[in-house]
């Protein structure tokens, strides 16, 4: 157990890595979720198509296979990913803005993944919104984006939180992959370098090692189950 | 009490989903300040045609006007004609996120472009002669069924519409609740409002309706005074029908 | 296409049909011209679209054609064979898991009257610590990274002396998440429906197991078919990550395959498709099912049936393997 | 299997073994259960085959016809680096054949029998870069390097870099490292020099080798820790195949293809 | 009707659901073959007051006898007491996955343990006393509301119960539906079963309950014979329910 103890800042600094990537890879794919749901629900086809096959794309791949494309495709297409070298940004995430572009390219595999659940996440919020409120709307007048504006969306936005929540505790989870891609120091790939590299005992590292994930997931976890809870009772 | 032209005519209007012949050949007219009440079994089309006229659902042949204009089919002109006809659902509908009041001035603010204070205003009007103007900034949730009702009354009422459609405004309510929702529609039919009204409650069709509208399988069978058609309905689904429903 | 999005707007009409053709083919020439300058040249000047690289994955006459897609098969077979056996053996292991619980949520509320206090008080807390043993595992097992799992398995089963196929790690690797899962997926099945149900069950007198046996649990997987077989695509895509055990799944036997013919874009392209082709028909399965679903009881006068929230959750937590 | 072993005084095809050693087990099952790498070019990769080929599966083919196991009862069990000790000492496999470097603390948990060559450590860089000369090059802090998860070069390499999460890149096999390299998102790929020649023989006019190997790789071979018995046998084998060729044989037909020197017989280290 | 010891008997009965006081102190009896109806505004405690004598609901405090004997609290008596009572609820609760039949048998061959066989004939011959035999291998989903609620009640007399509970078995059907339903509760009336019946439907207060009982806010205000109760209500509140439900 005493690892625990004498590697804690390993641990420490694995925890500190996949929580910036997660950051990261949450808002990015928040806002390229939204981007996709947009483009699902838009009135045009062409656009709408692009949503639904981007989401069937991601929704049914493999994540090893996106990291993979990632981490290999995007030199192939001659991009080192630097447009993520975000001015501001990459001096609090300084993985961002180094050399090396295995973590630019793990979180874009991250968000382009996530970004499919999220986008089903939103639309699981309209679909909440009952038929009715729509149709109120239409009836009174309003036009289809004055509708959406005040009345379909800022009700949607409650009713999509908790399968938002679920996303992101996946996403996280999700996060351990990126040791396999290149990025050195993460929480998952702590545990293989303690172990087989380091020699330590497998049990007391496997320890320290679900402490980090659940110390992420299980709280969010509650949180969410205590909004379903509210939500449940105020239908 | 109808004068003139009729406000909304509907001619030989026919309305299929996939196989469903849902309106079968429906014509019907409505005169300005007329009350129709609209009756008939489950599933035989009377939402339909009542969102037929707000052109909720598009139909599939024939031709409805309003006002002596044909339905337009979309953009602004929908939207203004939609506005001029104020429609009541049976689950009230009403923005569960927006206050009694906001739900009423939303129309008038968003749509007729009213300016908020003046909008407010005449709301609380609207809200107090519905008899709930001391819930205005309440949300939907913490009211009873027959006043969320009333409250989307009023809101149908601020877009000081040319005709009201209900469609079954009273049977998701508490049965001691159905009467403060048909008397403020009952008062509304005193004042000379057009109305279309797809209900199951007898009375009120006897004493408010200037015509009965019965309706089965898609096709409109009967149509006439509420005293001649209670008496002596002519076709025998009508007598059936109601026999059914008066009974007990 | 949703209800829902076309409650959203209208039917068009001829301007709004003129204003989205036109909007559409725009779309469409911009989407077109994006690809070929960020997708097809760029492959096309590094030389990654050669027949050379594509040859042995699509060229039937190619000498290696053969010899791949046989090394391929075997690949599939076995993730079907894992994936097959992680569904089998989570879906026992989560109903059980899921009668279990709700048992024992049950039985919370029981004093024992009629038995000797002593008695009762034991019996209350051993069901007080199953529960307590149950959650915690579930907010465990649930909280962690299945790649994480999987390695914990492999890796801490043999510490304790117990050897396996590196099959069967897997597969206990991804039962111990997926059976959580679809514990949660039926329990909340099971209590979403409609509670009615359950009072049904009791008022003709019926125990709480079997209510729970005959009437909750039988409706709990007709309504939540849709979210197993989601469940059942999580698992397929899950199976990949096998390669950090050297099970010979299919991406493993993709990898490989690069080893020898160095064409890694290529094999994983193909790869992609297969994976994208099998389980979006598995999704548009559990679309149907559950379009015959609802619409079977929408006739009836019951209300709609409504996934529960925590359905949504767990279809989400789907993500939850990549 | 051809018949051999006299010192063990056999008798015809069938050999004999002394009773309860691990040979006379094995011998007796007809099976044997191998561990290699099935990604490492010239020493493990499984073909399209479906069967491994190199110099460890040709050495552990040697090692297993005069257990007098057939060459098809053979289970090949892919063990990367990482897992290696467990394998053997959970009983998995019954040796390991696999670029396996040894080490005293490996020793702690395993045993060795070789090494039957010695390896080092080099750097490929590509063929125009000048301004790496050997692992002292990553000492400043800019250049980039890539190594195998959980393998000897990758440890090694730490020691000469100034900041590990800015300059290393761990892949789970060098197919990868050297993508990264080709494509440029690294400067340099490191590990057993024998592995690096592979990729340059494959394209000799992008990659090239940067100065010496600066570490010495002995070969073993990985077998029970208390099974010396085992590893005696074994270290015989060895000996008689330098003796007899077929050592130098089994690297003429799959690393010594790329170029790479096999030299002298290493000393065995019977330890 | 009444005959020796009431069949049903709530003494000081409360119940509390956190700081809502849902019942408060309630007492009635109901004797053997009476039919007594349960009126009052919504959230007074009726559908309550109905699922406390199964216990579906537990009380706080207060005690409950059936036939002769306090409820029992759980396991196999509880089981075998709601066995005795029959329950019918508004929204049928059919189970969706059996057949009409096996709707009807489930309760006889798992509870009461009666041969397959057997209880297949008595159950079609329930059914066909419902009026629908004809459908006896349909599921639930096939068929209409007011079918599926006389199932629900050919379910609950399967079970040879000696009470049924109704809590509002006529409000989730369509108009033309529960004149089909109340037939069968009223037929079950005059064979004299005991009955306690939540309803709206005053028609069938006045026709086929012995007493009937006003409840407003949990509190029991009135108890009377319905010719009673309607033509003179006692208390205000009585009044002003009567009044509400009856106008239009
Ligand atoms: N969006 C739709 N798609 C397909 N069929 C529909 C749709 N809306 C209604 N229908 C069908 O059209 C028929 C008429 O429906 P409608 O709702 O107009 O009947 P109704 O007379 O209002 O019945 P109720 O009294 O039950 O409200 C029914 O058979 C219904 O199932
Ligand atoms: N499980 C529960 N938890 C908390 N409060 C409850 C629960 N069930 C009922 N209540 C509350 O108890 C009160 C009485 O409910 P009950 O359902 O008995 O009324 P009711 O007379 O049957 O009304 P309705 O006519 O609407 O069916 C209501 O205020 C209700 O909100
Ligand atoms: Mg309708
Ligand atoms: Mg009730």
């Amino acid at each position: 157990m005493s690892v625990l103890i004498d590697k804690f800042d390993v641990f420490a600094s694995g925890f500190w890595l996949t929580l910036q990537i997660c950051f990261l890879a949450a808002i990015g794919a928040l806002i390229l979720g939204s981007v996709v749901a947009v483009l699902r629900i838009s009135p045009v086809p062409p656009l709408r198509a692009l949503g639904t096959v981007y989401v069937n794309t991601f929704r049914n791949l493999p994540l090893t296979i996106v990291f993979f494309f990632a981490a290999f495709g995007l030199p192939a297409l001659g991009t080192n990913a630097d447009f993520l070298r975000i001015p501001g940004l990459d001096i609090v995430f300084s993985r961002l803005g180094t050399d090396l572009p295995y973590f630019r390219f793990a979180l874009i595999a991250l968000v382009l993944y996530t970004a499919a659940f999220v986008c089903e996440a939103l639309r699981s919020g309209v679909n909440a919104v009952p038929a009715g409120q729509a149709e109120a709307a239409r009836s009174l007048g309003l036009t289809f984006i004055q509708n959406l504006r005040h009345v379909v969306l800022p009700q949607s936005w409650t009713a999509s939180i908790v399968p938002l929540g679920s996303v992101i505790i996946a996403m996280i989870k999700n996060s351990a992959l990126i040791g396999f891609f290149g990025v050195i120091g993460d929480l998952s790939q702590t545990a293989d370098q303690l172990t087989s590299a380091g020699g330590e005992p497998f049990i007391p590292v496997a320890i320290g090692i679900s402490i980090g994930y659940l110390i992420m997931t299980v709280p969010l976890g509650a949180f969410l189950d205590r909004v379903e809870r509210r939500q449940a009772v105020a239908r | 009490m109808t004068t003139s032209e009729p406000l909304i005519v509907l001619e030989s209007v026919n309305k299929w989903f996939g196989p469903l012949h849902v309106l079968d050949n429906v014509s019907l007219s409505v005169g300005r300040g007329e009350v129709v009440v609209v009756i008939g079994p489950s599933g035989s089309g009377k939402s339909t045609l009542c969102r037929t006229i707000n052109r909720l659902e598009p139909i599939t042949s024939g031709s409805i006007t309003f006002d002596g204009q044909p339905l337009p089919a979309e953009g602004r002109a929908l939207a203004k004609l939609r506005s001029e006809v104020g429609m009541v659902f049976q689950s009230f509908n009403l923005f569960a996120h927006k206050t009694i009041l906001e739900n009423v001035t939303l129309g008038p603010i968003k749509v007729r472009r009213e300016k908020p204070a003046a909008a407010r205003e005449r709301g609380l009007a609207l809200l107090d002669r519905v008899g709930i103007a001391n819930q205005a900034d309440k949300f939907p949730a913490q009211l009873s069924g027959g006043q969320q009702q009333r409250v989307a009354i009023a809101r149908a009422l601020a877009m000081q519409p040319k005709a009201m459609l209900f469609d079954e405004p009273t049977s998701a309510l508490d049965p001691e609740m159905v009467g403060e929702v048909l008397d403020v529609m009952t008062s509304l039919a005193r004042e000379g409002m057009t109305m279309v009204v797809v209900t199951h409650e007898m009375g009120f069709a006897r004493h408010a309706a200037n015509r009965v509208v019965f309706m089965a399988d898609g096709q409109l069978v009967e149509d006439a005074p509420p005293t001649e058609f209670f008496a002596n309905p002519r076709s025998e689904r009508a007598k059936d029908f109601l026999s059914k429903i008066l009974t007990h | 296409m949703t209800q829902q999005s076309s409650v959203l707007y209208d039917v068009p009409g001829p301007r709004q049909r003129r204003i989205t053709l036109f909007g559409s083919v725009a779309a469409l020439i911009g989407l077109l011209v994006g690809a070929y300058y960020l997708i097809y040249q760029p492959l096309d000047e590094t030389g990654q679209l050669s027949m050379e690289l594509w040859g042995p994955l699509i060229d039937p006459g190619n000498e290696n054609f053969a010899l791949v897609w046989e090394r391929l098969g075997v690949g599939i077979k076995n993730t079907l064979i894992a994936a097959a056996l992680a569904i089998v053996t989570s879906l026992a292991v989560g109903t059980l898991l899921a009668v279990l619980r709700i048992q024992l949520k049950g039985l919370a509320q029981r004093r024992y009257a009629g038995l000797d206090p002593y008695l009762a008080y034991l019996l209350r807390g051993l069901n007080r610590t199953l529960s307590a043993v149950t959650r915690f595992c579930v907010e465990v097992f649930r909280g962690l990274p299945v790649v994480i799992t999987i390695f914990f398995v492999a890796r801490g089963f043999p510490e304790f002396g117990i050897t396996f196929d590196n099959l069967w790690y897997l597969v206990i690797g991804l039962t111990i998440y997926n059976s959580v899962v679809i514990a949660e997926i039926l329990r909340s099945g099971m209590q979403g429906l409609a509670g009615g149900q359950a009072e049904a069950a009791a008022a003709i007198g019926l125990s709480p197991l079997q209510t729970t046996r005959m009437i909750l649990l039988p409706q709990a997987f007709r309504i939540m078919l849709p979210a197993l077989i989601s469940q059942l695509v999580v698992v397929l895509k899950d199976t990949s990550l096998g390669f950090i055990i050297s099970y010979e799944e299919t991406l493993n036997i993709g990898k490989q395959i690069i080893g020898v013919l160095d064409n890694p874009i290529q094999v994983y392209t193909v790869l992609a498709v297969l994976f994208i082709a099998v389980n979006y028909s598995l999704s548009k399965l559990a679309q149907a099912v559950q379009n015959r679903l609802s619409r079977g009881r929408r006739t009836a006068n019951t209300p709609a049936p409504q996934l529960p929230p925590a359905a949504l959750t767990s279809q989400a937590e789907g993500a939850g393997g990549p | 299997g051809d018949d051999a072993g006299e010192e063990t005084g056999s008798g015809g095809s069938d050999k004999s073994f002394a009773a309860g050693s691990t040979m006379e087990r094995l011998n007796e099952a007809q099976a044997i259960t191998i561990g290699t790498k099935f990604d490492q070019p010239g020493f493990g990769l499984k073909g399209l085959s479906g069967q491994p080929e190199g110099f460890d599966v040709e050495i552990a083919k040697i090692i297993a016809a005069e257990l007098g196991v057939p060459e098809d009862k053979i289970e090949w069990v892919e063990t990367p680096s990482k897992v290696r000790e467990d394998k053997i000492a959970d009983g998995s496999v019954d040796m390991i054949v696999a670029t396996y470097t040894i080490k005293d603390e490996r020793k702690e948990r395993v045993s060795f029998a070789g090494p039957y060559y010695e390896a080092g450590q080099n750097i490929m860089v590509k063929k125009d870069d000048t301004s790496i000369t050997g692992p002292e090059s990553f000492q400043d802090g800019t250049k980039k390097i890539c190594s195998a998860t959980g393998s000897t070069p990758i440890e090694e390499i730490k020691k000469y870099l100034k900041d590990v999460p800015s300059q290393l890149v761990p892949f789970d096999t060098y197919d990868k490292c050297r993508d990264a390299l080709q494509s440029g998102q690294v400067d340099a790929v490191t590990t057993d020099n024998v592995i690096l020649l592979g990729y340059i023989a494959d394209d000799e006019d992008a990659f090239k080798l940067a100065g010496e190997n600066f570490t010495k790789e002995p070969y073993g071979i990985g077998v029970k820790k208390e099974d010396t018995e085992f590893r005696d046998f074994i270290n015989d084998i060895l000996e008689k195949a330098y003796a007899d060729g077929s050592w130098q044989q089994a690297w003429d037909d799959t690393a010594g293809t790329f170029g790479a020197e096999l030299g002298t017989p290493p000393t065995i280290d019977r330890y």
